[in-house]
């Protein structure tokens, strides 16, 4: 039957005016409303309350921003390892700006995400230019990012001045419209979401990033200089690393040389999860998003639950399984009727 | 993992409704047998002090912004109080600032908080620790010779306390010796077999090794055995463990410094109850350490802080 | 005068009869690709099923061969009830199918595809590489094919991976019914006579062949009967030698066609756009020089792996060359990528659509706009969703795309319209030269000739074509000078009166003094 | 040879296992040397020793023995993140077994041989049956392995006895041939690679693992049942990772329950190094070994020559960067000659 399933899969499905792709994040965005009721069921007192779902929220920003940045590659075919020891470096050099140069906020930030676009840029070259796998170039500036963040900074934390860097920390913490508890960190999310959005959807470079990912020889036939884009696309994302790299600093108040690690499975996951394939070609920003406040709500409702910590990470994974699973299903049947 | 479900205090005061207090408790990890001993002697506490209590951590002591997270969570189920090792103090300034408008009481553990919002510090002095693995290890080597050093993290304030309080106790009380290049090890026990071999390998004349945590030690026991040198290089640790305390006694390790993890668990959960009836506390409470090595490792007093 | 047999009759089952077809109906959605659709083999028969681009023919021997599940009718093999669920049940019933998409696994060597699932083995478990390739070599020196049983097939041309295929479906013993969609598609017609000759030494009392094809010609040679098809629906089927192509195309297409317009001569007066000189390449090019006039169409001969598509890739930029120059409207270029390429106006439109041409998994909209997308669909760096559309739409009619949407994702589509669509990304892209190779490889006769009649349209608006087919007739019809090439070198330039058939296998098959001293790698 | 006399060059084609693979991977071992002979030059007293190469090849074991199963994933396209966690709960299963349960070693070897082929058919099930993308079965795999190594240990190491276990640990620490220092555990992973050598080149699963990676389609067209051989060869991955725990855990005396994660990646890059492809279809178990070598002497290597540490990661992404830079060069110039 292997065969058969294979093949009809593949031989069914229109693409009637983008209407199933929207069913399709409904769905996503379903099944992250069932994960919420579920916790809302089992701790009604601690877990649905504005203040935690401000958390929520909160703790999805840094590897959201990563994993807008991550979509961004992933659809090309691409996969980027270094955006969490990236952000670190990123991070690092924020607070090297800010705090050791003294270069006032806004140059900093716009240094920083000069920064983090150089770093993709550096990425995007060895995938494009130098025709390394990008799993392999990208590991490299893993090694390379961790290794030079420690080198940066001594490996101690670079802290910023709760008063003269007060607006830095503001980015993060603040809150545009007072007294709501609403943290500037996630109006950035949404922010940088929607550009991701426009980016993917509006743009050339969203086409060709598409293109790109469903057949690079083709379209690099086709006339469009491939190279070329697919640095672009990587030097976006390092911008959106970058961006991450801001928040998480402004949030601790200090640029930590040795976090980051991990950061970039998790980034990939909340990628995956939300729908985009890690074959390229096929991705979405509002997927990208569900994603990782899927994993952000399951995170904070087994520790509202007190859950055993060593069981968090079963039913993280578990979790994490069945989504997929379930979003697999669905597009299958989808594609069938 | 802590008790199921915590108490529903609405205040601060948990104790006064009738059920009981719950203490949230937010360490800097919980996979290694050191946090498991603190939360031991936390849940032993809790047990006698009639508390309930939760005790989880970061998977390393690198994810700063994941306890962030575990302390805001924390926040939600409005503990009676909170007992907080932090990785970066400053970092959790703002999330602490909650808490205290929160009048939750905080109390810091294991290494102290830069702020003063802890009522107190229940620690180990980790730089005077480490000085102390120092002397010994000046005695043992009789004072010159090539010592080598491996942490298991750069950047914690407890890889970076016990690094700097090995190095300056060396530096001022050992000056015969030659330490030779800091290497981390991240705790792995098999890439600090591999560093102490290739330590070995490039300095055949070290006299000894300091391993700043169980598994950098265990780890470069590891590689002195494998190169055949067990016996022959005096190999200093830190913290207990079967594997440790079963070298101090082959003589295989020469000694090592303990901590009171179990100690430091009861302080901690002793302080918060008492901060939660609202008595006043000492700003520090410090939790020791000993040294401990062939001689005295059967001693009551060093036996009651060792974990297996 | 055609005489139309008697169609089978329902529920009457010939023993007699190879294969029976009754019924058969399936839908895609937003599509009815089949609709009460039957026909029969008989024994000892070669069948041509016509139809189309589009009209079902890939459907409905997908659903012979277990790959659809089919939602209605019956097939009869020798009489009996045919069920199959799989391709693997199919290969045991006896039918054996040779795609019109390549069906290779790219990173094994030849021998190791004709086997797949069939390998020789000790213990269960243990391939057994030598006797493999024995087997290989004794079917390849049966079939009289030139192969390296040994060669990975990525290393393969599109024709020489298609000789595999045709390997690999003959190398069934027990195969009493052969399908083949369109394998000629990529062949060039001393191969297609070689394929011919293996048809008929294949076809004994007992088994039969099912032949798809749009080459008119090619079927009235190995064709006993020829079916039609049109739009899902049966039409009608007649014995070859009575009918005559013209009518077979007006039942394929419902109407009649005029296959006789032909270029005028061009006219040397007009200025040379393109000029080529000694081009060689590590791989395979020697010393090519040529020129292209403006309005010129300019065609392309050689036999497989002549180097024509190298040429084609070299003068984009695609594959690296080693010496020559290439100069445009008088200025001499260099091209490194198709992108610059494009940017001077020369487009080209690969042999190989699936791996070179289509981006499978979006959109017919898509494939057509993305040459165009940054000149005429942006404002800057926005993308226009609508313009995109209307031209998709446009294209659509222009070249009558058979598909129910345009935001239809083309891995959908039939072989035939799939090629449609990349030819319409060209079209709309509007380049001064444009390099079509194979562009009506699996292209039905009426939109052949719709295409040749664009093509012509074209080059008397000044555009320059380089046309590369394996088709003479093609090449013959089109061409304003014929280029022929034979291992790497140009061997003849023939004006249009010059060019005949034998003309051109005489200059393709010339062999130079060049091809001893190439060393084969074993 | 009848066939080939009238074909010209093209016509022929490049076969793989001919001259050339076997020049890419003499290229590969090339590159190896030049690392080590670089090394060598710059520490010649302490680097070039027979017991330095000794460390060099036993470092490499669980590395090697985890990149072994992770080459034959790659190849049918896959990947296999639970190789670092799932040699965790391997190690703590046999110390279960052997330690808690008080099993003779033999058969708690044998189980857990098992238990990590079981690992592997869990990862299997969830690409093959449920068509879940690997990346995410196998990093929920990881999630859930790493969570249940530590309930089962409960976060306890659990030790080896010196004596009852001699022969458990002598697997890894004692010498077949005596008094060479040539531990047995470099035996053990010479021996697994050439089980996955005959595996891969000489036997129906290897011929379907290629199959599969370069084109799974045709190869179900085929009448070859894919599903099932995919979870043949995961969980085939999986006995290697068992092996890789039963290495490590011999050599440490005892079974870590936190260690693990970030193998996972270290293996990948082993394979991605010798030359496989993460785009599936192509690799070679000889490349890989390679690949796990030259991480190995270049870790060594800056160890020896106390480079200090922040800059070791960034040499060995530098490094890793040029090697599969060259290793790309080459491999494309010889496709055009
Ligand atoms: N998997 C599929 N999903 C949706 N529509 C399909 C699918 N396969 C075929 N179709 C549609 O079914 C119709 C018949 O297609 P089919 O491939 O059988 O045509 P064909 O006669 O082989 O044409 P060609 O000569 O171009 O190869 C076409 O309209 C096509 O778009
Ligand atoms: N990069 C390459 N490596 C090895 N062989 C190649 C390469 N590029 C082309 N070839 C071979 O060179 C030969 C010339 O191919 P080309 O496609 O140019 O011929 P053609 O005249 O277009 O014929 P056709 O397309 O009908 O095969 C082919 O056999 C092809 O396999
Ligand atoms: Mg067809
Ligand atoms: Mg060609």
């Amino acid at each position: 039957m292997s065969t058969d399933s294979n093949v009809t899969t593949a031989a069914k499905g229109v693409r009637r005016g983008g209407l199933r792709e929207k069913l399709q994040q409904l769905m996503a965005l379903l099944g992250l409303l069932i994960i919420f009721a579920a916790f809302s069921f089992a701790s009604p007192t601690y877990f649905p309350t504005y203040s935690n779902v401000i958390s929520i929220l909160y703790s999805a920003v840094v590897i959201g921003l990563l994993a807008l940045g991550a979509t961004l590659v992933i659809i090309t075919g691409g996969i980027d390892l270094s955006v969490g020891t990236g952000m670190t470096l990123s991070a690092v050099m924020a607070a090297t700006f800010i705090v050791t140069w003294g270069l006032p906020v806004w140059l900093g930030i716009l240094c920083t995400l000069l920064f983090g676009a150089f770093l993709g840029l550096v990425n995007g070259t060895n995938v494009a230019i130098l025709g390394l796998p990008p799993f392999i170039a990208t590991l490299a500036m893993m090694l390379v990012a961790q290794g030079l963040a420690l080198v940066i900074s001594k490996a101690i934390p670079i802290y910023f001045d709760p008063v003269a860097h007060s607006s830095y920390l503001w980015l993060s913490n603040g809150e545009l419209i007072p007294s709501t508890g609403f943290p500037n960190a996630v109006v950035v999310l949404v922010l940088a979401a929607l550009v991701a959005f426009v980016l993917l959807n509006k743009t050339l470079l969203g086409r060709y990033d598409i293109s790109i990912g469903s057949n690079e020889e083709a379209t690099a036939l086709s006339g469009i200089n491939t190279k070329k884009w697919t640095m672009i696309i990587y030097s976006v994302a390092g911008v959106f690393t970058a961006l991450g790299a801001i928040m998480i600093s402004a949030r601790l108040g200090s640029a930590q040389p040795a976090t980051g690690a991990g950061y970039e499975l998790q980034a990939i996951a909340a990628v995956v999860i939300g729908g985009t394939s890690l074959s390229g070609g096929k991705g979405t920003i509002v997927g990208t998003i569900i994603g990782a406040l899927i994993i952000s709500v399951i995170n904070n409702g087994l520790q509202i639950m007190s859950m055993p910590q060593q069981w968090q990470n079963v039913i993280l994974g578990l979790v994490i399984l069945v989504v997929v699973f379930i979003d697999q299903l669905r597009s299958k049947r989808a594609a069938t009727t | 993992g802590g008790t199921t479900t915590p108490a529903a205090s609405g205040s601060a005061s948990g104790s006064a409704s009738g059920e009981k207090p719950y203490i949230a408790i937010i360490s800097k990890g919980f996979q290694h047998q050191f946090w498991q001993a603190v939360k031991l002697g936390a849940e032993q506490e809790a047990a006698k002090q009639n508390v309930t209590i939760t005790f989880e951590g970061p998977a390393s002591e690198s994810e700063v912004e994941a306890q962030m997270n575990m302390l805001t969570a924390a926040l939600q189920k409005k503990p009676a109080a909170l007992g907080f090792a932090a990785l970066d103090s400053k970092a959790a300034a703002t999330v602490l600032g909650q808490y205290k408008a929160a009048n939750i009481p905080v109390i810091a553990f294991d290494s102290g908080v830069d702020s003063d919002i802890p009522l107190t510090t229940a620690a180990t002095d980790n730089k005077a620790a480490a000085a102390e693995a120092a002397k010994h290890m000046c005695e043992l080597i009789g004072g010159s010779g090539k010592v080598g050093v491996i942490v298991h993290d750069q950047t914690s304030k407890t890889g970076q306390d016990r690094r700097d309080g090995f190095l300056d106790g060396m530096k001022t009380g050992c000056t015969g010796a030659q330490v030779l290049e800091v290497q981390y090890g991240g705790g792995d026990q098999a890439k600090s077999a591999d560093i102490a071999k290739n330590m070995l390998q490039a300095n055949p004349d070290i006299k000894g090794i300091f391993g700043a945590n169980e598994g950098s030690a265990v780890g470069a026991l590891k590689g002195i055995q494998e190169k055949n040198l067990a016996g022959k290089v005096v190999l200093i640790g830190f913290d207990s463990g079967k594997a440790q305390m079963d070298a101090i006694k082959a003589g295989t390790m020469a000694g090592a410094i303990t901590q009171n993890p179990v100690g430091m668990g009861a302080k901690t959960v002793e302080a918060a109850v008492m901060a939660i009836k609202g008595q006043t506390l000492p700003k520090v409470i410090d939790t020791g350490f000993m040294w401990y090595d062939k001689t005295n490792i059967d001693s009551a007093e060093i036996k009651a802080v060792l974990y297996e | 005068m055609t005489t139309t047999e008697t169609a089978p009759a329902p529920g009457v089952h010939d023993p007699d009869l190879l294969l029976q077809v009754e019924g058969v109906g399936k839908t895609f959605p937003g599509v009815k690709a089949l609709e009460d659709m039957r026909f029969d083999l008989r024994k000892g028969e070669v069948l041509g099923l016509v139809g189309e681009n589009g009209a079902g023919k890939s459907t409905l021997m997908k659903l012979l061969t277990g790959i659809y599940t089919r939602e209605t009718g019956d097939f009869w093999l020798d009489g009996e009830p045919l069920s199959v669920h799989t391709p693997k049940e199919a290969q045991e019933a006896g039918l054996s199918i040779i795609h019109q998409e390549l069906n290779l696994v790219p990173h094994l060597s030849v021998a190791e595809n004709i086997w797949l699932g069939r390998e020789p083995v000790s213990a269960g478990f243990f391939t057994r590489p030598g006797e493999q390739v024995r087997a290989t070599r004794e079917l390849l020196d049966r079939l009289q094919m030139s192969l390296n049983p040994k060669a990975l097939v990525s290393t393969l041309s599109v024709a020489q991976q298609q000789m595999v295929e045709i390997a690999k479906a003959l190398s069934f013993e027990s195969t009493k019914v052969l399908i083949m969609d369109e394998p000629t598609a990529a062949l060039n017609d001393a191969e297609v006579d070689q394929l011919h000759e293996l048809i008929r030494r294949f076809i004994t009392p007992s088994t039969g062949v099912v032949y798809i094809s749009h080459r008119m010609a090619e079927l009235k040679r190995i064709a006993d009967r020829i079916t039609v098809i049109r739009d899902g629906h049966y039409i009608d089927t007649m014995p070859m030698a009575e009918t005559s192509l013209d009518d077979v195309i007006s039942k394929m297409v419902g109407r009649a066609i005029n296959t006789e317009a032909r270029p005028e001569n061009v006219r040397t007066d007009r200025p040379v756009v393109l000029q080529v000189s000694n081009l060689s390449t590590k791989t395979l090019l020697k010393d090519v020089s040529f020129e292209v006039y403006r309005g010129e169409i300019l065609g392309f001969a050689g036999l497989m792996g002549a180097g024509r598509t190298e040429v084609a890739r070299a003068v984009v930029g695609a594959d690296p060359i080693d010496s020559g120059e290439i100069v445009l409207n008088g200025n001499t270029v260099t091209i490194h990528t198709p992108a610059r390429a494009a940017e001077l106006g020369i487009g080209y439109l690969s042999e190989d659509r699936k791996r070179l041409g289509l981006m499978l998994p979006l959109p017919v909209s898509h494939n057509i706009a993305i040459s165009s997308m940054s000149a005429k669909f942006a404002n800057g760096f926005f993308v226009r969703d609508k313009a995109i559309r209307q031209a998709a739409e446009d294209s659509r009619t222009l070249l009558s795309i058979k598909t129910p949407s345009v935001n239809q994702l083309v891995k959908y589509l039939s072989g035939g319209n799939q090629q449609k669509a990349i030819i319409a990304r060209w079209l709309v892209k509007d380049c001064d030269i444009l390099i079509f190779d194979e562009p009506t490889r699996g292209i039905d006769v009426g939109a052949k000739e719709e295409i040749y009649q664009l093509l012509n349209k074209l080059a008397g608006e000044g555009k320059t074509i380089i046309m590369i087919s394996s088709e003479l007739p093609e090449v013959l019809r089109m061409s304003h000078r014929v280029i022929v090439m034979a291992d790497g070198r140009i061997t003849g330039v023939l004006s249009a009166a010059e060019a005949t058939q034998e003309a051109i296998m005489t200059l393709a098959t010339h062999r130079t003094d060049a091809i001893t001293t190439q060393k084969a790698e074993n």
